[in-house]
Parts: C-alpha cells; sequence; structure tokens
C-alpha cells in the first residue's frame, strides 16, 4: 500500500521579505522540496515603453531612471547611446569619461545592494548594513554632482546635465581608497564565510550553454564560466581605452555557475570598477559637456538598437524614429526581465530555502522587470 | 451618573493620562511592514540602515502584517498590486497607519497621465495619515513623515470623536 | 564574421520565398524582413548554421505601425483599421560577435506570427510580453498569458482597451472598481 | 527560598506565589532587557544608533512595545482552529516558564530543590514544540506550518546532544540536581566543571579537553533549541515571513517573543550550571572576607545573572554575524557530527570519571 501524498502550492510575494520587490512567486512543493517555480510579474508594471511614446527624446531620460533604480546612471547612458546613434552624433571628450566614472561608480553602488541583499537573504543581516554605508559615500559623490540621491537624470542625449563639481574628483579618489579595504572586510565576513558557502556553493547551478539559450546576461552569465562583458566584446562609449580584466567563476567552492560563483563575480567586479575609476579619474580633459545639438530633438526615420552593459547585465534599448519629435516605439531589452526566466529552471529540485539563495544571486530588480 | 461614564465622554485626569501613556507607546514603537514597492523602497531601506538609522525611533520592519503597525507605502502602486496592498491592509491589526511615500504613492507621480496600469495614488484604495513628497523622497523626509504620524498619533484620544 | 548583405544573400538562397527583403535605406542598422509565418524555420537555421551561430536572442519587440487607415469615432478618439503589426528580432552570436536584425510583419486584423520559443528560451517572455501588450499571437507557443498587465484585464475593459501599446489604445475608466484615469 | 517565605509569613498560598510570581518577574525582565539589548547590540555591531528617542538613551523602547501590543486589536482569521490557536502561545510560554522552576539563581534563591532538577527542566522545555506545533498547524498559514515542521523536527534533534552531555555530567557529578551541581563547584573559578571539577587529581586535567568539547557542543544545541541564528530557520525571516507565528499579533505573538527571551536565559543558566559553576563566583565571596555571610546568596544571585546574560550576549554576537543554515544542513550538523562526538565524549569521560 502506498501512501497517497499531495503537493502543496505557496505562493511567495508580492509581499514577501526577500522577493526584492513586488515578484510574486508560485512555488509547488513537496515538503521543503520545490518541485516548480511559475514567476508572475506585472506588480510594477508602470507602463514605461507607453510613456516614452508620449515624451519628447529628451522627456524619456527621467523615465529610463525609474527602470533599474539601482543604476539610474547605466539607464540613463543606455538611452543616450541609442538617440544619439539615431541622430549620429558624436558627444565631447570630457563627456564620455564623466559617463564611464559615473557608471562606474553607479556600478559599485548597485552591485554593493546586490551583494548585501544575497547575503541578507541567507540571513547575514550585518554584512548588508556595511554596505549600505559604504554605498552612501558614493551617492553624496553622485549627489554633489547632480542634485539627487537615487535617480539621477544625469546623462542627457548628446552630453550632461550638469558638468562635475569642483569636489568630484578628489572625492572619488578618496573613496577608491576607502572602498579597496572594505571589500576585503567584505571577503572575511561574508564571501568565505563557511556557513555562506555551504549555503551558495553547488546551489542553481546554470551551465554555459543554457545560460545562453535563455539570454542571460552580466555577473549571471559570467558566473557560469563565460568572459563576455559588452565593455569588451562590443564596445561603447570609450571602455576600450581602458585596461581591466573580466572576472567569471570558476567553480572555486563548488560547480562552475553556482550561487557562490555569481556572487563573487560581483565581488571581484567591484574591484574592477575601481580600477577603471582610478584611469579615468586623473584624465578627464577640458571641455563643454554638451554636444551641439538642437532643442527640439528630431532624429531621422529609422531604427536604432543600442545596449551596454549595466550592473544586471546587457541593457539594450530599441528605438524606432518616425521622424517626429516623440519615439515611435521604445522598447528596453531589461536584463532582470531576462535573467529571471532562468529562475523556473535554476530552482527546480532545490529546497525553500535556497529559492531565496538563489533569486538573490539572479540579482533582479522589479523596476527593470516589469518596466 | 458613575465615574467611569463620564469617562468616555468628556476628559478628565484619569483618561486623559491613559491616553498619553497609550499614544505614547504607540508612536514609540511604529513597526512598519518590511514591504517594498518600487524605487522608494530602497530610500525606505536606507533610511533603516547605518546612515540614518530608523531604528532610533523605535521602526522596526516586521515581514508579517499581522505584526506591523504601520505600512509604508514605498513607491508606485499598479492596479495589480493595489488589490494586494488593500488585503494587506486589511490584515493589520488595529490601530494601523498607512505613510505614503513618494509622489507615486501619493497622486500616480510621474506616471500620473499616461500611466495605464497605474493607480493614481494609493489614497483611492487605502485612507492615508501622513503623505511623503519626494521622488524618491530622501531619508530625511522619510524621517519627518514619521515625525508627524508621531505628532498625529500624539494628539489621538480614546474619548468619542467629536465629529 | 559576417555582414548583413551576405546573411541576407545566405537566407534568401536557403528559404527563397520566405525571406522577403533587406532594409538597408535605415540609418544604423540593416534589417532583414521575413514572412510571418516561416520564422520559426529561418531562426533555427540562424542558430544551427556553422557560419551564423545566432545562439543568442538580444531582444524581441512588438510594434504596432500604425500605418493602416484611420477612422475618427464620434467621441473623438481614433481606431486604425488595417496596417501591420511587426515583431523584431535583434539576434547577436556570443561566439562569432556578430549581430543582425530580424523583421516580420503580420496583419493587424488577424496578428499571428509564429513562435520561436523553442529556438531560444528567452524569447517565451518576451512573446508573451509583446502578446500582452501589442497583440500579437504567437503560434505553438506553450504558455500564451499575459504577462504583465493583470489576468483578468480583458473582462473589465472594451476591445480597444485590450492591449495598451496599440496606436489606438483607449484607457478603461474602471478595473475592479478603482479609478483608473487621474 | 519557599521555606525562607514560608517562616516569614507562615502562609502557604502566599508563600507559594511569592515563589511563582518570582520567576515570572524575571523572565519579564530577561525579555524586556533582552529585547532592547538584542536591538542595542545589534545597532552597535551595525554602525547604528539603535533606540534612543524613547527614554534616556531608548531605555523604554520595549516598555513602549510591550504597551503598544497589549493594544493591538486581537486579530484573528476565521480559518483558524481556534482553541489550538489560543492554546498554543500559552503552552510555549508554559514551557520556558516552568523550566525556571528547578533553576537555582543562588544557594538560598531556588525554586524546587527537586533532585531531579536537570531532568525536569528538559522534560519540561519539550512543551514548547507541541506549542509550536499547535501554533503552526491552527494558524491555518502555509508559512506557519513550514515554521513549525521545521521547528519540531530542530528540537527534538537537538535535544539528543544536548541530554547526552547534560549525561556525561550527571555520570561525572553524580547528581541529577542543579543545586548540587552548583555546590560542587565552589570556590574559585579553577574548580568549575570546564576546568575539570573540584577535585584536585590526575583527572582534572585529563578532563579538560574533554569538557571543552562537551561545553561547545551543549552550546551549538542549546542554540538551537531556542531557534538563534545561524538554527532560527523556523521563524527564518527572509524565507518564512515569521516561521510558525506569522499569523498571531498583539499579545498572543508577545508571548512566544516572552518565551524566546526566557528560553534564552533558561539554557544560558543551564550551560552556566553544567560548566560554569552556576551561581558559585570565579574569584571568591566579598561575604567570606568581610564576614558577612548573609551576603553571600546575594553575590551568587548576581555572579549567576551575570553569567547568563553573558552567554545571551554571545547568542547575539552570533546572530548578528553569522547566515543561517539550511534545514537540511541543520540536521546534517546535529545527526552526523554533535551526536556522534556527543557520545564519544560520554564514553571518554565515564572511563575518566573510572580512573
Amino acid at each position: 500500500m502506498s501512501l497517497k501524498t499531495e503537493t502543496m502550492v505557496l505562493n511567495m510575494g508580492p509581499q514577501h521579505p526577500s522577493t526584492h520587490g513586488v515578484l510574486r512567486l508560485e512555488l509547488e512543493i513537496e515538503g521543503e522540496l520545490v518541485l516548480s517555480v511559475k514567476p508572475h510579474l506585472g506588480y510594477l508594471h508602470r507602463c514605461f515603453e507607453k510613456h516614452s511614446e508620449a515624451m519628447q527624446y529628451n522627456q524619456v531620460v527621467p523615465y529610463t531612471d525609474r527602470l533599474d533604480y539601482l543604476a539610474s546612471i547605466g539607464n540613463n547612458l543606455g538611452y543616450a547611446i541609442a538617440a544619439e546613434k539615431l541622430l549620429g552624433i558624436q558627444v565631447p571628450e570630457r563627456v564620455e569619461y564623466i559617463r564611464v566614472i559615473m557608471a562606474e561608480l553607479q556600478r559599485i553602488a548597485s552591485h554593493m545592494v546586490a551583494l548585501g541583499s544575497n547575503g541578507a537573504d541567507i540571513g547575514a543581516l550585518t554584512p548588508f548594513l556595511y554596505l549600505f554605508r559604504d554605498r552612501e559615500h558614493i551617492l553624496s559623490i553622485i549627489e554633489e554632482t547632480c542634485g539627487a540621491r537615487m535617480l539621477y537624470n544625469y546623462i542627457w542625449i548628446g552630453g550632461l546635465s550638469h558638468d562635475i563639481h569642483p569636489d568630484f574628483v578628489r572625492k572619488t579618489k578618496e573613496f577608491v581608497n576607502y572602498f579597496k579595504p572594505t571589500i576585503v572586510e567584505l571577503d572575511n565576513l561574508l564571501s568565505y564565510n563557511k556557513i555562506f558557502i555551504e549555503r551558495t556553493a553547488n546551489i542553481g547551478v546554470l551551465p554555459v550553454d543554457t545560460a545562453i539559450n535563455f539570454g542571460a546576461s552580466g555577473p549571471t552569465l559570467r558566473g557560469s564560466g563565460i568572459k563576455f562583458d559588452l565593455r569588451r566584446d562590443d564596445p561603447y562609449s570609450i571602455y576600450d581605452r581602458f585596461d581591466f580584466d573580466i572576472p567569471v567563476g570558476k567553480g572555486l567552492q563548488g560547480t562552475v555557475g553556482d550561487c557562490w560563483d555569481r556572487y563573487y563575480v560581483r565581488v571581484r567586479e567591484m574591484e574592477q570598477s575601481l580600477r577603471i575609476i582610478e584611469q579615468a579619474i586623473d584624465h578627464i580633459p577640458e571641455g563643454d559637456v554638451k554636444a551641439a545639438i538642437p532643442k527640439r530633438i528630431k532624429p531621422p526615420k529609422g531604427t536604432a538598437y543600442a545596449r551596454v552593459e549595466n550592473p544586471r547585465g546587457d541593457l539594450g534599448y530599441f528605438i524606432i524614429s518616425d521622424g517626429n519629435t516623440n519615439p515611435f516605439r521604445v522598447k528596453v531589452r531589461a536584463p532582470s526581465f531576462v535573467n529571471l526566466e532562468i529562475l523556473g529552471e535554476l530552482c527546480k529540485g532545490h529546497l525553500v530555502a535556497d529559492i531565496i539563495a538563489i533569486l538573490g544571486s539572479i540579482d533582479i530588480v522589479l523596476g527593470e522587470v516589469d518596466r | 451618573m458613575g465615574l467611569l461614564d463620564k469617562e468616555f465622554s468628556e476628559g478628565n485626569i484619569v483618561i486623559t493620562n491613559v491616553d498619553d501613556l497609550l499614544n505614547w507607546a504607540r508612536l514609540s514603537s511604529i513597526w512598519q511592514l518590511g514591504f517594498g514597492l518600487a524605487c522608494c523602497a530602497i530610500e525606505m531601506m536606507a533610511t533603516s540602515m547605518s546612515h540614518y538609522d530608523f531604528d532610533r525611533f523605535g521602526v522596526i520592519p516586521r515581514n508579517t502584517p499581522r505584526q506591523a503597525d504601520a505600512i509604508i507605502i514605498s513607491g508606485t502602486v499598479t492596479l495589480k498590486m493595489a488589490i494586494r496592498i488593500k488585503r494587506l491592509y486589511e490584515q493589520m491589526p488595529d490601530p494601523k497607519y498607512i505613510i505614503s511615500m513618494g509622489s507615486c504613492a501619493n497622486c500616480g507621480g510621474p506616471y500620473w497621465e499616461h500611466g495605464y496600469h497605474v493607480l493614481k495614488g494609493i489614497d483611492r484604495v487605502i485612507p492615508v495619515d501622513v503623505y511623503v513628497p519626494g521622488c524618491p523622497p530622501r531619508p530625511e523626509a522619510l524621517l519627518e513623515g514619521l515625525l508627524k504620524l508621531q505628532d498625529k498619533i500624539r494628539n489621538e484620544s480614546l474619548r468619542k470623536k467629536s465629529a | 564574421m559576417m555582414n548583413a548583405e551576405e546573411i541576407y544573400n545566405l537566407l534568401k538562397e536557403k528559404f527563397g520565398e520566405a525571406v522577403i527583403g533587406l532594409e538597408k535605406e535605415n540609418p544604423t542598422e540593416p534589417i532583414i524582413t521575413a514572412s510571418p509565418l516561416q520564422i520559426h524555420k529561418i531562426s533555427e537555421f540562424l542558430r544551427d548554421n556553422d557560419q551564423l551561430k545566432f545562439d543568442s536572442l538580444m531582444c524581441l519587440s512588438g510594434v504596432d505601425d500604425a500605418n493602416g487607415e484611420k477612422i475618427k469615432e464620434e467621441d473623438g478618439s481614433e481606431i486604425i483599421k488595417g496596417g501591420t503589426l511587426s515583431v523584431y528580432y535583434h539576434l547577436h552570436s556570443v561566439s562569432l560577435k556578430h549581430k543582425i536584425t530580424l523583421k516580420v510583419s503580420a496583419p493587424r486584423e488577424e496578428p499571428k506570427v509564429e513562435s520561436v520559443e523553442n529556438v531560444w528560451k528567452c524569447a517565451d517572455w518576451h512573446e508573451r510580453e509583446a502578446f500582452d501588450l501589442v497583440g500579437i499571437v504567437f503560434l505553438n507557443h506553450p504558455d500564451l498569458r499575459r504577462i504583465l498587465m493583470p489576468y483578468d484585464w480583458d473582462e473589465f475593459s472594451e476591445e480597444i482597451s485590450r492591449h495598451p501599446l496599440r496606436k489606438d489604445y483607449k484607457n478603461p475608466e474602471f478595473y475592479q472598481g478603482m479609478k483608473i484615469p487621474y | 527560598m519557599y521555606q525562607f517565605i514560608y517562616d516569614l509569613t507562615g502562609n502557604m498560598i502566599i508563600s507559594t506565589l511569592v515563589v511563582a510570581v518570582f520567576p515570572l518577574v524575571n523572565v519579564l525582565l530577561v525579555a524586556l532587557i533582552g529585547v532592547y539589548l538584542e536591538r542595542k547590540v545589534s545597532a552597535w555591531m551595525q554602525d547604528r544608533v539603535g533606540p534612543n528617542r524613547t527614554g534616556p538613551y531608548g531605555l523604554f523602547q520595549t516598555v513602549a512595545d510591550f504597551v503598544k501590543m497589549m493594544q493591538k486589536e486581537d486579530a484573528v482569521s476565521n480559518e483558524v482552529d481556534k482553541k489550538l490557536y489560543n492554546i498554543a502561545p500559552v503552552l510555549v510560554f508554559a514551557g520556558s516558564f516552568a523550566a525556571y522552576a528547578a533553576i537555582p539563581f543562588s544557594s538560598k534563591l531556588i525554586g524546587s530543590e527537586a533532585e531531579v532538577g536537570i531532568f525536569y527542566v528538559i522534560a519540561i522545555s519539550s512543551l514548547v514544540v507541541a506549542g509550536i506545533l499547535m501554533a503552526g498547524w491552527s494558524s491555518n498559514n502555509k508559512y506557519s506550518l513550514l515554521g513549525a515542521m521545521r521547528s519540531a523536527a530542530q528540537i527534538v534533534s537537538y535535544e539528543i546532544p544536548t541530554a547526552l552531555v547534560v549525561l556525561s555530567m550527571v555520570m561525572l557529578t553524580g547528581t541529577l540536581s542543579l543545586s548540587k551541581m552548583s555546590e560542587m563547584q565552589t570556590a574559585y573559578f579553577w574548580n568549575w566543571n570546564i576546568f575539570g571539577g573540584a577535585a584536585f587529581a590526575l583527572n582534572k586535567f585529563l578532563l579538560i579537553p574533554f569538557m571543552l568539547v562537551g561545553f561547545i557542543i551543549v552550546f551549538i544545541s542549546t542554540l538551537a533549541e531556542v531557534n538563534r541564528t545561524p538554527f532560527d530557520i523556523p521563524e527564518a525571516e527572509s524565507e518564512l515571513v515569521a516561521g510558525y507565528f506569522t499569523e498571531y499579533c498583539g499579545m498572543k505573538w508577545a508571548m512566544f517573543m516572552l518565551s524566546e527571551y526566557g528560553n534564552m536565559f533558561a539554557v544560558s543558566a543551564i550551560v552556566s550550571i553544567l560548566f560554569f559553576g552556576g551561581y558559585q563566583s570565579p574569584i571568591g565571596y566579598l561575604g567570606n572576607t568581610i564576614g558577612a555571610t548573609w551576603l553571600i546568596p546575594y553575590e551568587q544571585a548576581f555572579w549567576f545573572v551575570a553569567k547568563g546574560w553573558f552567554f545571551i550576549l554571545v547568542q547575539m554576537w552570533l546572530r548578528w554575524t553569522l547566515p543561517r543554515l539550511r534545514v537540511d544542513q541543520l540536521m546534517a550538523v546535529c545527526w552526523k557530527y554533535l551526536i556522534p562526538y556527543a557520545f564519544l565524549n560520554l564514553i571518554i569521560i565515564g572511563i575518566i570519571s573510572l580512573l
């Protein structure tokens, strides 16, 4: 006689402490074992694409801020590059340098939240607070220049909204020196913590070919051991001038492509970003921060697709212009949206507690998933 | 007329002091529902972190609505989410308070015109005690909002409301 | 690494009629147009061919072309009859590092496009999104549901307010008792 | 203590009540100070200030929390199993409260000098499991159910290594009575069990390493029994929202909280009685030096409470430093490591004590 068992459906979210916002997961579980995961999206669908059709080209920039709200500069940059591609304009050298420095600062800030919340999901709350404390340094540096803490509206089509603050260079250098030892502290406190390794190594292993087929990008893809970074493979702005490494997952604590690898890639990426900042910060040329473009931007008819390496992965903007002052259609290829799709694949056969670890290691931002 | 009959219709020393005590307890331990919606959630998190430290005012996040006293509506409320927020609000035990944080929760914010899926203000669904403007509000602004909520609680009374 | 023209010629040779043309006048990127009901086998070829190896779909966008006849309603709103809805595929090869854009157009009244979900897994959600927001129906898609809008959106709205990214979209007044307009 | 008050008042009921109220006051105080300390300690560890608006240094924060919780609406869902739902918090609290009956705070301040003190404490604290299971089941909430299941598995498993270590200590001391055990480790700290006990012989030095092992095992497993990080999986905030008390609000929830902090102190007390001399002072008594013997019980109470709080602080320190384990790893730690080592330790201590 066999005992009849039933599976249970557990609804995780939209209000759940570790779904990173308002994601809803429908878990089918048998005891603690997860049989299938079904994400439900759209709880933060803010109609970005509709807005961008109703606004003029330069008015769309503030809305891009609100997509991936942890990495606003990166979003601005992607949109600006796509629009500039459509317009066929070149921005001044000074602008390019400032953009790169800002984007890298933002990348560090974004990774801090990602790493911290990954740790916090697993139960280590203190590193989360330390990282947020250090994030404040970056926020105050950027705030001094563009006046906002989170949603900057800083990179405009053909330039920047303001020139950098006179203190910017000094403070950035100070931050770089301050933050280097902090990464070591993070490593000691969290990365090499035995329990943290136990919880993340060999969990949610993502093989390379699956990752590519699912369109994964950013640290999620690189954690699987493939050296693919748009800053190197499809250089935009002036990234080809800098010398930096692309950290990849090597399976140091378990299998290549597990949660720990994805986590670790982010830690090492922060170091590389510091390297880029160090190389760029002393060479910002003098000059204007706005290219000569008309006030009313009216690009020719056509399409443009531009992509940049955002902290979460490959952020693409597809703009169709019909020759008017408003974009005809803007489609965002949001890295979190695509990366989240793998969740169902990764979670099969893991325990409920692992889902949290995997979700944290994919690092999604719901603003971008739902747009 | 007995002592007790009187107490609840007009103020006297006993009831005022009890009021003070209860209000003091309520306002010094406002536990927020640990629940973030959008961009403002990050600022809300930053407020509870080392730099601003919400815990100074006795605010700690509780993840279940049953143990929370206040919801901070931190971000854009979509139609899909509004239904859930209403349910969360209904699950909370009285007395409960709502802080609407950021323009989106106040009135739809930048999405007021073309946001076909955005609720234009959380006050269309649940009653709001304090509105904090900003997009997103700085942590200082949220702290100010909390102080305003504390002021509001300070003036509450067990007595029958006059209106 | 191949450029768009070479890829176009290769496809034309293989598929003939199914590949319609190459739009080169576009300022930034040439676009290969194809037939919506043949896109699946073209995609499979693009992925598996050794010269092409397009192993990754960067982006899939549904677009309302709004090239039909615009009819004014009595209340001043506009509806569009006829014309096409299009899907753009941005492909990229991780190993060979080349890119290409495909485009298929389907008639607005019956927007049916073959699904490429089993060629590139990431097309799954992108297609659901295009279905949800633009209303393009992907044939052979295993799970074609709404993704961003509420599942019961249809119950609360008229025909014209089903798919918000269509150019003639009209927002409904109420959803589950909540007023939507400002 | 009972005898003392009985002598004073001559009334059985009053003295029983006083004796019973004393641990209750203690539990409340522990929870009151414990919650405050938890918030302050975590704040200091995390570069924050912690509560500081409610009274001087935020000292009245917990008082405010309790008063607030008392006036919260008792929201009960229609779907819950009302009887079990209401009994559960009481049962959990009773379990942790009853353990205090046998805990000697000093040589005079002790509820019951039962000969089977340690046995009683272990038995009665298992009552908590029943309460937790009831809470999880009756809440009709999947998170509660999962939390309760985890908790039951965890507490039941971790009682085995605890009991094994306790057994070895009982073997060594030859008594089950907590007060006798404390009494044996008298005078100075080198007489504590962790340093091999009071008898000065070869055994004492042989025992020290195994005592250390025993202490570590019992500390880890008691940590798990009171559901503290890294073993806080039953209420794992980031996974199960709030575990088995997800559906509880107001005072009912406060009772769970009380019992958690009560348990924390209780297990700390047990650990200190087993290994760290219980209420005995490490450096001799002031009362003996100045010839005021009446002072000694008060000194003992001070040392006992101090030791208890020391271990609570260690628990908090661990909580705010470490991530939490997964449920299967937790079981693996218990069954694959702690229990075999505890057995081995038991055997070795047995052999040594025969020498």
